[in-house]
């Protein structure tokens, strides 16, 4: 035991003299540098001042109130989005032994909208009811195999407004099969049933030969992959309408519900509100969310299968990408999703070349800012951008 | 066909018995700390891992000890890592369970890929001891019957420190009631510090037996750890005996299912289990019902 | 008729037996003090009627309907309302949002229901809350979160208050100033069952009391009565004359 | 020198100040009372004393400041805490309990010597030794948990509402317990709302409200004392 207790003593003294240099480094380099961009902010802060004022009281009721600055942001963001097809084009980056060079980073672009959906759609449910689903990927998967069985057993030449529908209603149907049952339980078992649900969708690939075994499904591209402008706004504008419609719901007495069920869920019983519909409810929106996300992946690709569209790690990576912007905050997922897949495709592409090591690496950032960020950068950067405006002067 | 069947109940056995190395450490770690570790299966993947290391020729050349010392060393190692995996992470985040849930299954993840990186993701065969005999027209493989024994033993002794020794049964008595443990001396902390070394002993252990019948994978993980938790909700989470039960549930029911399904449809049928159980008998076979406020 | 029946309420957890073949009523208009040390029930009680528990045997009749063991959001629309021993405000919405809450509509098709900036003040007002709207709960002392509980059961527009130890770990200026406010809701109409495990803070308030003693009624009556009630005074002072 | 000092001690959750200037002397051997309505902060008071909250002032028992050591360190010392929930382990037997008492003790004979005791001043327990805590009633986990306390040999004992919501007749069981224990010289800080129980066997006795140490005395002059009797005592 008195090994025990002298690791004991190292690790303590080691976190101490870490939280020390934590200390320091905060002290020295990251305060002045807070201070030097509040100095640089505060005047866009007060032009878009006017803006926010009109913002809030005109659209403020449906998707809050914002700073001067955090308009600013936003808007800066959506411009940047919507250009992503011209300048995503070429953009400069430095590769370790290569120099400057150009990429073209409008397919991660394009397929981090899709992903975008998957994170939104998963924090409408998890990251605001606090009911944490491991297994949102069976609803993006369910959506994906209904449009791939269609093509395959009813006729390849099914047009999407024929298929996308019943690929989201397959959606839902799933969603109302896992959420009914299992959301009378408490947190961690409604946890373990929707794992119980991947995992079972997995084997059924397997089992079942309509579900073509792990080689998947061969299916014809909707979207052309030769065209990375079309495919990019093709992808963007729902992932747009999606993030929009979320923020409206996210804001109204809906988030206030989905949001106090996960704080006290015996308050909202208090309060006179079923808190296990509402429960069910957030759980269908999500559902319609993952499906459409499902059938715009399932219209990016040509071969549907279960390591891309069922596997646990999708839906890990979809959680992972909701925390790292910010759990229960629409856009944090959504700016999360292209932190996420930017680091994974463009930025790690650039010093590791071996695929593994960099989801390691990718995924040990993820750990790291769960320990350290666990709000999520998104929503810290929201916080200190509206801290940055503050009160009327 | 009698024949058959003895064959399934005597493979059915021998496979619990490494499931229930497997799951008695995820109820313990769930019972005395709350939290569910959802990297345990990364935990028996080292173990398998650093067994292949240091005995087999095919993995690292140079490393060819005999079979007990790998075994001794994959326990070793585990052990540690596991205290390591709580001192390092788990502590920190622990008073929230969601962050708690996701740093671990995001650990688990990235251990996979780790894995990938170092070893390629190809299947790698790991062996302890090569030969069969017969057992009631059954063949059983000598790691077999070394694995089943091996289970034994280490549920013996765990039996025995947990219920006979102070020791030990201040671990049971930090499950029951954190606050009663405290007011009788127990430091917490090195409790959580015992439990989460002996949880991560047996899973080196067990992952180990895997190894041997299926092989190093980096996603090994995956299936065993979907076993120790429908092995702890079916036996009643907190409960030793519970989680030695549902792991022989289990066995049993993926043994049958293999022979009369096939083999496709394994795991599916305790999955439903486990489903069915979390609906209609949440407390499962041992569990204790909850205190009232 | 009763607004509130209880009766025979019978309430077991596992071989303790916490409320014991119970049975009061409480008329409309009037304030009952429910009485009795810590751990006689009294909270057991409450949890039973708001269906926090389900019944061992006993039933449960509000204005008529029978309520054992309906969902408790079902039992908050027919009027029935508690204000709980523990403070539980969610402390990442302000007051107001904790009071709004209350005020929400239990409809899928509600996106933007509920009570206005104004009508929250005017519940807050009615505990003396109404400057501290924009604070969070974890901001307030803790006579301003008592209050704050009262308010978000006032926002649910009860016909009925189920008052859990209102006074616990209030000086006796904050009871004095939080009676005031209960005796200006009972002018307002508010029928209220009060509970505490001491008697001399609630005489003056109530109208009728029932003391619970081991999860059995012991005595019922007008506070005078309860006063001169030997058996009351065996069980609160364990049999010792002062 | 008193074995437990509290000295201008504060304590608070958030912006709630728990417990405001309060000072407090125990000596050996005696039975100290801390009386006061619920929310007063007397378990809070408890749960400084006993090293699991955070306190500004000085607490020292024995001379040690309790912050600069670990809870499970003073109940080795022999400060043993008996709390209002008892804290019991709800699937172990009487027996087991009672063994977690003594687990760090090493002296087997001492040991026994302490089941002698506490099956003997509570037969009841005697009688259930193979039972589970859980399915005993609230009196005969009240003894059990005293039981455990007393199984640690401890110096101090710190009871907090030990007749809370029990029967008068078990409450007179748990009265001749205390009165065997002040009989051996052990040290008791004894807290209650029920007011007579703690001025029947407590020499002095603090006031406890809203944080604050209202009053303090002996038992004589606590009993005659006109804010006490209105406030704490009489029914009305």
């Amino acid at each position: 035991m008195s090994s025990l207790t002298l690791i004991f003593t190292v690790l303590a003294a080691a976190s101490s003299r870490a939280s020390e240099v934590f200390g320091t480094i905060r002290r020295t380099i990251l305060t002045p540098i807070g201070r030097v961009f509040d100095f640089l902010l505060a005047p866009v802060d007060r032009a878009f001042r006017p803006l926010a004022k009109v913002f809030n009281r005109t659209l403020g009721k449906f998707l809050g109130t914002v700073t001067g600055l955090q308009l600013a942001f936003v808007l800066t963001t959506f411009l940047l989005l919507l250009t992503g097809g011209i300048w995503g084009a070429s953009i400069i980056a430095f590769e370790p032994g290569e120099g400057l060079i150009a990429l073209d980073i409008r397919r991660p672009l394009a397929y981090a909208c899709i992903w975008a959906v998957f994170a939104m759609g998963w924090d409408i449910q998890s990251g605001y009811t606090g009911y944490i689903s491991f297994g949102h990927s069976v609803l993006s998967g369910g959506a994906a195999y209904t449009t791939a069985v269609l093509l395959n057993e009813v006729s390849s030449t099914l047009p999407l407004y024929v298929t996308a529908p019943i690929s989201v209603f397959a959606a839902v149907v799933i969603g109302l099969l896992i959420a009914l049952p299992s959301l009378r339980l408490q947190g961690p078992y409604f946890s373990l049933i929707t794992f119980a649900a991947v995992l079972l969708f997995f084997q059924a690939t397997r089992a079942f030969d309509i579900l073509g075994g792990s080689a998947g499904l061969r299916i014809t591209r909707v979207i052309p992959a030769a065209d990375s402008f079309t495919r990019y706004y093709l992808l963007l504008i729902p992932m747009l309408l999606i993030a929009v419609a979320l923020t409206v719901l996210s804001r109204s007495n809906y988030g206030l519900i989905f949001t106090a069920i996960r704080e006290n869920e015996d308050a909202v019983s208090a309060a006179g509100i079923n808190p296990t519909k509402f429960k069910i409810w957030s759980f269908l929106i999500s559902s319609i969310v993952m499906g459409i996300g499902g059938v715009m992946l399932t219209a990016a690709v040509s071969n549907v299968d279960p390591t891309q569209f069922v596997q646990v790690d999708r839906s890990i990576e979809m959680i992972a990408m909701a925390v790292v912007g910010g759990i229960a905050t629409v856009l944090g997922a959504m700016g999360g999703a292209f932190v996420f897949f930017l680091l994974k495709e463009v930025v790690l592409n650039l010093f590791i070349d071996e695929a593994a090591l960099r989801l390691f690496v990718l995924f040990l950032l993820v750990v790291l800012i769960l320990v350290f960020a666990r709000d999520g950068l998104f929503r810290k950067l929201w916080h200190r951008l509206g801290q940055i405006g503050g009160e009327e002067p | 066909m009698i024949g058959a069947i003895a064959t399934a109940i005597i493979q059915a056995t021998l496979v619990s018995a490494v499931y229930a190395l497997i799951a008695i450490g995820f109820t313990m770690i769930f019972g005395v700390a709350g939290v569910l570790n959802l990297a345990h299966g990364a935990l028996l993947m080292a173990g398998a891992y650093v067994y292949g290391i240091v005995v087999m020729r095919n993995i690292v050349p140079s490393m060819t000890y005999h079979p007990a010392v790998g075994v001794i060393a994959g326990i070793v190692v585990v052990a540690i890592l596991s205290l390591l995996l709580y001192e390092l992470l788990v502590r920190w985040v622990e008073d929230n369970v969601v962050i708690t849930f996701l740093s671990t299954v995001i650990l688990a993840v990235a251990s996979t890929e780790f894995l990938v990186w170092i070893f390629g993701g190809q299947n790698i065969r790991i062996s302890l001891i090569e030969g069969q005999f017969a057992l009631a027209n059954a063949r059983v493989a000598y790691y077999e019957a070394i694995g089943f024994a091996v289970s034994w033993i280490a549920i013996a002794l765990l039996w025995f420190y947990v219920t006979q020794t102070d020791d030990g049964r201040s671990i049971l008595a930090t499950s029951m009631s954190e606050r009663g443990a405290q007011l009788t001396g127990v430091n917490i902390r090195m409790v959580r510090a015992k439990t989460w070394i002996i949880a991560g002993a047996l899973a080196g252990l067990g992952g180990m037996f895997l190894g041997f019948d299926s092989g190093l994978s980096p996603l090994m993980w995956l299936n065993p750890l979907a076993v120790a938790f429908i092995a702890v909700v079916v036996g009643g989470i907190g409960s030793i005996k519970g989680s030695v039960a549902g792991a022989y549930l289990i066995g049993f029911i993926e043994q049958i299912t293999v022979e009369l399904i096939g083999n496709g449809f394994r795991g599916m049928p305790t999955l439903i289990l486990l489903v069915g159980f979390l609906l209609f008998m949440p407390q499962g076979l041992f569990g204790r019902e909850f205190a009232h406020e | 008729m009763s607004l509130l029946e209880v009766e025979n309420l019978t309430k077991k957890f596992g071989g303790l037996t916490a409320v014991d073949n119970l049975s009061f009523g409480v008329e409309e208009g009037e304030i009952l003090g429910v009485i009795g040390p810590n751990g006689a029930g009294k909270s057991t009680v409450f949890n039973c009627v708001m269906s926090r528990y389900d019944v061992t045997s006993g039933t449960i009749t509000f204005n008529g309907d029978d309520i054992t063991d309906t969902s408790t959001h079902k039992i908050v629309n027919k009027g029935l309302s508690r204000v709980s021993q523990e403070s539980d405000p969610i402390d990442i919405f302000p007051v107001a949002g904790n009071i709004r809450l209350f005020t929400l509509p239990n409809s899928l098709l509600s996106l933007y229901g509920g009570a206005d900036m104004e009508e929250i003040a005017s519940y807050a007002a009615r505990v003396d809350l109404q400057d501290k709207l924009e604070e969070t709960p974890d901001e307030l002392p803790h006579a301003d979160v008592r209050r704050l509980e009262i308010a978000k059961a006032l926002a649910t527009e009860p016909e009925l208050m189920l008052l859990d130890e209102p006074f616990a770990g209030m000086n006796q200026q904050e009871i004095r100033k939080l009676s005031e406010q209960i005796e200006s809701l009972r002018e307002e109409g508010m029928t209220m069952i009060v509970v505490d495990h001491n008697m001399s803070g609630l005489m003056q308030l109530v109208d009728r009391v029932v003391v619970i003693h081991n999860g059995a009624k012991l005595a019922e009556g007008t506070p005078d009565e309860i006063a001169e009630n030997e058996d009351v005074q065996d069980a609160y002072l364990s049999g010792e004359e002062i | 020198m008193p074995v437990l000092q509290l000295e201008d001690v504060d304590v608070s959750y958030g912006k709630t100040q728990a417990l405001r200037n309060v000072s407090l002397e125990v000596e050996e051997g005696e039975i100290v009372g801390v009386i006061g309505p619920n929310g007063a902060g007397k378990t809070t008071m408890l749960d400084s004393i006993a090293g699991y909250k955070e306190y500004s002032g000085s607490i020292t028992y024995d001379g040690t400041e309790v912050s600069e050591t670990s809870s499970g360190k003073l109940v080795n010392d022999g400060l043993v805490y008996c709390t209002e929930d008892r804290d019991l382990f709800p699937y172990f037997t009487v027996h087991e309990n009672l063994q977690m008492g003594a687990q760090f003790r090493s002296d087997d004979g001492a040991v026994q010597e302490s089941f002698d005791f506490v099956y003997d001043l509570f037969p009841r327990l005697d009688e259930r030794r193979d039972q589970e805590a859980q399915t005993m009633s609230g009196g005969e986990q009240q003894m059990l948990a005293l039981g455990r306390a007393l199984m640690s040999d401890p110096d101090v004992l710190m009871l907090d509402e030990p007749t809370l919501g029990l029967a008068p007749v078990i409450i007179d069981d748990i009265s001749e317990a205390l009165e065997r224990l002040q009989d051996e010289g052990l040290t008791i800080l004894l807290v209650e709302q029920n007011s007579t129980f703690a001025l029947r066997h407590a020499e002095r006795l603090y006031l406890l409200e809203q944080g604050s140490i209202e009053l303090s005395g002996t038992a004589d002059e606590l009993r005659d004392d006109d804010y006490i009797r209105d406030a704490y005592v009489g029914v009305t």
